[in-house]
């Protein structure tokens, strides 16, 4: 008698694996989980920690934060930003200073890791939330975050 | 080499099969030659170094907050726990006080990780032995400990959250709320896994009786994680050398005997429910304080080794550091548990057929840069 | 069992000829730490042993007596180290060496065993395959990446690099300008 | 041969009228036969897309509903697609039975369609070994699979066209009893004359256990028959990747591809006809009108085909030789001995009667 009880609990367990899938068959309308990605562009918002790529945020008068002490520059595991700096003399003190000429930032190799924001003194650099980055040549990954003409924001030492 | 079968006397050759790199079963780049005579498996020899980087080699150049970046990159399923590892390794090497906060937060994003690699786990496992439908119930779980990983660190996989010396910055407001309403909706998912594939009478046929792997041959062949504690070894560390806040809960080791392949998909699936309990004894009570303990910014560790083990979705990860007192490592070895795993693979598939390969496979739970690093 | 017993125990077994016995071994009982190292008892050609630096006792054994200490180790009823879990390969400079990581399932005690060699041309040592089946994967990866080679080794050859990959990467002096990006 | 509705009589009259009596007859079956083929073909690429939709809403997706009104265009799209794609082909295959493999499995999968009975008048070939015309011809759509398999010159393939080989001839087997438990009470092979008899009442109702015993067994090799499924060995993704047609690619890949959905529709189309009544109306409510007989018939071999979809979204895939020991130890056995039994009941008639 085995034989028969062993196929009726053989069919049994297949009608319970079918009602599982049965049951979100008719729940299918609420069911689904796929984001219609390029329909909801608009309404998706992404949060606000999120690790889109790496940005310098400047005020009205194209000021950012960066003093150029390169911290970031030696935090990075993969070398991703470069800083060019020069000599150029400060309008107060009238001393010479360290300013930045370009912040170049390489978003091909960078590895979303955190580690430069970790470590800015003056919070110059942000996490940006943008995260289409697809391009079609190489060379527009490289970008230089300080916009061209921003000066120092006065009052920010490291 | 021609082998004549006792029954038939006409002969049958063997030929020989490239499960190469490019394979559904395989789940990244191992590529596996199959020594096979019609169905049945003679011999299994993984070809590895597809996705080697020489991790070990680049520790050797890179300070110890870019050490911990890099082992996201190893086990990309419980990326948390990895970076865990190497920082309580220099956390221990230092001798700093850790804040308890950090210990408590650190176990509840390890066990969530943790079940967040099973869900993954199982959805695949069920495709790979052909029911395509519990891929999606899988990572539809799966997602919503994202958006918490997601909401909290900043990313979904690869997380550097952990720093040496606690987090890079500290839980976000919601984040409690979040992992109790996944916990409620995981509490009514889960049996619903098992009505629809544990249960399953093919299931079960495709399952049981296949792979066996006895308790001396998981420790001769060094498993560890679910594959060996489903053969009976228990080597869970989160028992044995508790680390964070593991001491203060209490939680059973989800151990089976029969070692085969359904022993192991049962390990994983009471892991889950573990995990679960773990995380409920938790998250109410997570101690105020600071979120990380200032180090200085180029860290040392003294003269010597040190050696942390760390109980991941796949095994126990160990971090082994030789230090000669400067900013990095003189030598960085991780102890891979997947390099392990698949060491046995050979062992327990011969003799089996090719689908009984594809379902060992699933249950060894392999993640290829982990093997490679 | 605690380190110090582990050690007295593994001592034993290689006892030194020409010790004489001093008057007898200072017992510190400060943290082990600072347990004076002074075996009156072992041969320190064979074997050495070290605590400072790491929370594992250390054996440093000589490259011909490794199997026979291993195979001590894995049968001895008080030891039993039947999990081999952790086998890496080092370069230490000077010498090319294998640290062997082993945990006893029933004791639940760690030991650390070192063995060096000095010639860095051929080096060769014993494998352990034959009392621990995970050796087999570990040795080939310290052969691929250090060029150590293991006699009585079931197929010795590279797991990860490609069979014409000339020299070691992880040895020290391991030069390569395309893939070492060296900051 | 063709009692066909009144424009299909309209035809008929005409083409006798002007031609010759064979020539007319040949005309007439050139035009049934592509008729049949635009259907068919329209129709496969409809059952692709309803496969398609069922499947995401099993698996909490939304399936294809860009192409076209709710995706309705979307196989069309990818019928289109394969056409415009380069037939690839591996250089050491070989090259005549390579290229053979397609048509021996999309012409048997049409030429099964002849026979079925739609409804009274749209019946094509009503020939009176109706069923065993049809195990015949399903049978030899695995020499396709197999020669596209061996002929690939592919290890893959290879595994897989063996595999499917031994599936199909091992469960003709059972799908051969399972129709001839019905065929005792039908007492004859011919399909319109087994629409007679279930005139009072269907089958599974005259032939109350053995025949739902039946079905069951044949729903069982009928999903085996056309490899879908638990015992979708042949392609069997996680293992051999795409199986025996791997190495087939544009309108080569879609006759396969079209092919087993065809197959899926003729197992449930037999099914229909055999055991729920053909294009008969439940309890006879439309008999008035003749036509409405398509509907019927349409939508009971629609609930049998969405039974195996939801079949395929289900259950994990038997291991090859599982499935072997299932239809010898268990199937056929029950096969025989459910003969017995209804044997039996006929020979008492106890067979429920309306």
């Amino acid at each position: 008698m085995g034989y028969f009880t062993e196929i009726y609990k053989g069919i049994k367990t297949l009608l319970t694996g079918m009602s599982v899938t049965g049951k979100y068959f008719l729940s299918s309308r609420k069911g689904a989980i796929t984001q219609q990605y390029p329909d909801n562009r608009e309404t998706l918002k992404m949060f606000d920690r999120f690790r889109g790529e790496v940005i310098m945020p400047h005020d009205e008068e194209n000021r950012h934060r960066c003093t150029g002490c390169q911290k970031c520059e030696i935090a990075c595991p993969n070398g991703t930003i470069e800083i060019i700096w020069d000599r150029g003399i400060d309008e107060e003190t009238g001393k010479k200073k360290k300013k930045i000429d370009q912040f170049v930032y390489h978003l091909s190799m960078c590895t979303m890791c955190g580690l430069c924001i970790d470590v800015c003194p003056t919070d110059a650099i942000k996490w940006g939330q943008n995260f289409e980055n697809s391009v079609y040549d190489r060379t527009a990954l490289t970008r230089v975050l300080n916009e061209p003409g921003s000066k120092l924001l006065p009052g920010v030492e490291d | 080499m021609e082998t004549t079968t006792k029954e038939t006397n006409f002969k049958s050759e063997e030929y020989f099969i490239n499960m190469g790199p490019q394979h559904p079963a395989t789940h990244g780049v191992l590529r596996l030659l199959l020594t096979i005579d019609g169905e049945i498996i003679r011999k299994v020899e993984p070809d590895l170094g597809y996705i080697h980087r020489s991790i070990e080699k680049m520790c050797e150049r890179d300070s110890y907050q870019q050490i911990v970046h890099l082992t996201d990159r190893m086990d990309y399923l419980s990326s948390n726990i990895n970076n865990e590892a190497v920082c309580l390794t220099v956390e221990n090497a230092l001798q700093l006080e850790i804040p308890e906060r950090v210990k408590v937060i650190r176990t509840i994003i390890g066990e969530l990780t943790r079940i967040s690699s099973h869900c993954l786990w199982w959805g695949v496992m069920g495709m790979d032995v052909g029911a395509l439908t519990t891929y999606f119930y899988g990572f539809r779980d799966r997602e919503l400990i994202n958006d918490i990983f997601e909401e909290t660190c900043g990313a979904r996989l690869t997380m550097n959250y952990n720093v040496p010396g606690g987090l890079m910055f500290d839980i976000h407001p919601n984040f409690v709320q979040r992992v109790k309403d996944f916990l409620v909706h995981f509490k009514t998912k889960l049996p619903e896994y098992d009505r629809l594939l544990t249960g399953n009478v093919i299931f079960h046929k495709r399952t049981k009786g296949v792979g066996i792997l006895t308790k001396e041959d998981a420790i001769s062949f060094g498993a560890s994680g679910p594959v060996a504690r489903a053969s009976g070894y228990s080597c869970d560390v989160r028992k044995h050398h508790p680390y964070s806040a593991l001491d203060k809960v209490s939680f059973n080791e989800s151990l089976k005997t029969e070692g085969d392949t359904f022993a192991r998909y049962q390990v994983r699936i009471q892991e889950m429910w573990e995990s679960m309990s773990i995380i409920e004894q938790l998250i109410d009570n997570i101690p105020e304080g600071e979120h990380r303990v200032t180090t200085n910014a180029v860290i040392k560790l003294p003269k010597g080794e040190f050696y942390q083990k760390v109980e991941t979705a796949r095994g126990e990860l160990g971090v082994y550091i030789i230090s000669t007192g400067t900013k990095s490592p003189y030598r960085l070895k991780f102890r891979s548990p997947g390099f392990s795993n698949l060491s046995l693979l050979n062992h327990i598939a011969i003799g089996g057929k090719i689908g009984d390969l594809v379902a060992t496979m699933a249950t060894l739970d392999l993640v290829i840069p982990d093997i490679d690093r | 069992m605690t380190n110090e017993a582990l050690q007295a125990l593994i001592g034993s077994w290689y006892p030194n000829p020409e010790a004489t016995l001093p008057p007898e071994k200072k017992e510190a009982p400060t943290s082990d730490e600072a347990l004076p190292t002074e075996e009156i008892v072992v041969n320190p050609s064979l074997l050495e042993f070290n605590e400072e630096g790491s929370q594992f006792l250390n054996i440093k054994v000589a490259p011909e007596k490794l199997h026979s200490l291993m195979e001590r180790l894995k049968q001895d009823e008080q030891t039993k180290f039947d999990y081999l879990f952790c086998l890496s390969g080092v370069d230490w400079g000077a010498e090319l060496g294998v640290v062997y990581h082993l945990e006893s399932t029933i004791h639940r005690h760690i030991v650390v065993v070192k063995v060096h060699t000095a010639d860095r041309e051929d080096p060769t040592l014993d494998t352990v395959y034959d009392l621990w089946a995970t050796a087999e994967f570990h040795e080939r990866e310290v052969f691929d990446f250090f060029g150590i080679k293991f006699n009585n080794h079931p197929n010795l050859k590279r797991l990860f690099l490609t069979e014409e990959w000339e020299g070691f990467p992880l040895r020290k002096d391991y030069e390569d300008e395309i893939n070492m990006v060296i900051k | 041969m063709t009692k066909a509705l009144s424009i299909t009589k309209g035809v008929h009259d005409w083409l006798f009228s002007i031609m010759s009596e064979n020539v007319a007859s040949i005309v007439e079956m050139v035009l049934i036969a592509l008729v049949y083929l635009g259907i068919f073909s329209v129709a496969g690429l409809f059952l692709v897309l309803i496969e398609r939709r069922v499947a995401a809403w099993f698996q909490l997706r939304i399936g294809p509903n860009r192409v076209g009104f709710q995706g309705l265009l979307q196989t069309m799209a990818d019928a289109l697609k394969l056409l415009s794609k380069e037939l690839t082909g591996t250089e050491k295959a070989d090259k005549f039975l390579y290229n053979l493999a397609p048509y021996f499995v999309i012409i048997t999968a049409l030429m099964a369609l002849a026979v079925i009975p739609f409804t009274q008048e749209f019946h094509a070939f009503d020939i009176n070994i109706g069923i065993f015309f049809l195990i015949a011809i399903s049978s030899i759509g695995v020499i396709g699979i197999l020669l596209g398999g061996w002929s690939s010159n592919n290890k893959f393939a290879l595994i897989g066209a063996m595999r499917s080989g031994v599936q199909t001839i091992s469960y003709e087997l059972s799908i051969g009893l399972s129709l001839l438990t019905m065929i005792l009470i039908t007492e004859s092979l011919q399909l319109s004359q087994i629409i007679e008899v279930q005139k009072n009442g269907w089958l599974i109702v005259q032939g109350h256990i053995p025949a739902i015993i039946a079905f069951m067994i044949y729903m069982i090799a009928g999903t085996a028959e056309t490899n879908r499924a638990p015992f979708d060995m042949a392609e069997a993704e996680s293992e051999l990747g795409a199986g025996f047609h791997t190495e087939y690619s544009g309108m080569k890949f879609a006759y396969f591809f079209l092919a087993e959905f065809i197959n899926m529709f003729i197992i449930a189309a037999i099914a229909t006809t055999v055991f729920f009544g053909g294009w008969l109306s439940p309890f006879g409510i439309t008999e008035a009108i003749p036509i409405l007989g398509v509907f019927w018939f349409l939508a009971k071999t629609m609930v049998l085909v969405f039974l195996m979809m939801w079949f395929r979204w289900t259950f994990p895939r038997l291991r090859v030789d599982q499935l072997l020991t299932l239809e010898w130890k268990y199937l056929l056995p029950l096969n025989l001995m459910n003969i017995v039994l209804m044997a039996f009941i006929v020979w008492q008639n106890l067979t429920i009667q309306f």
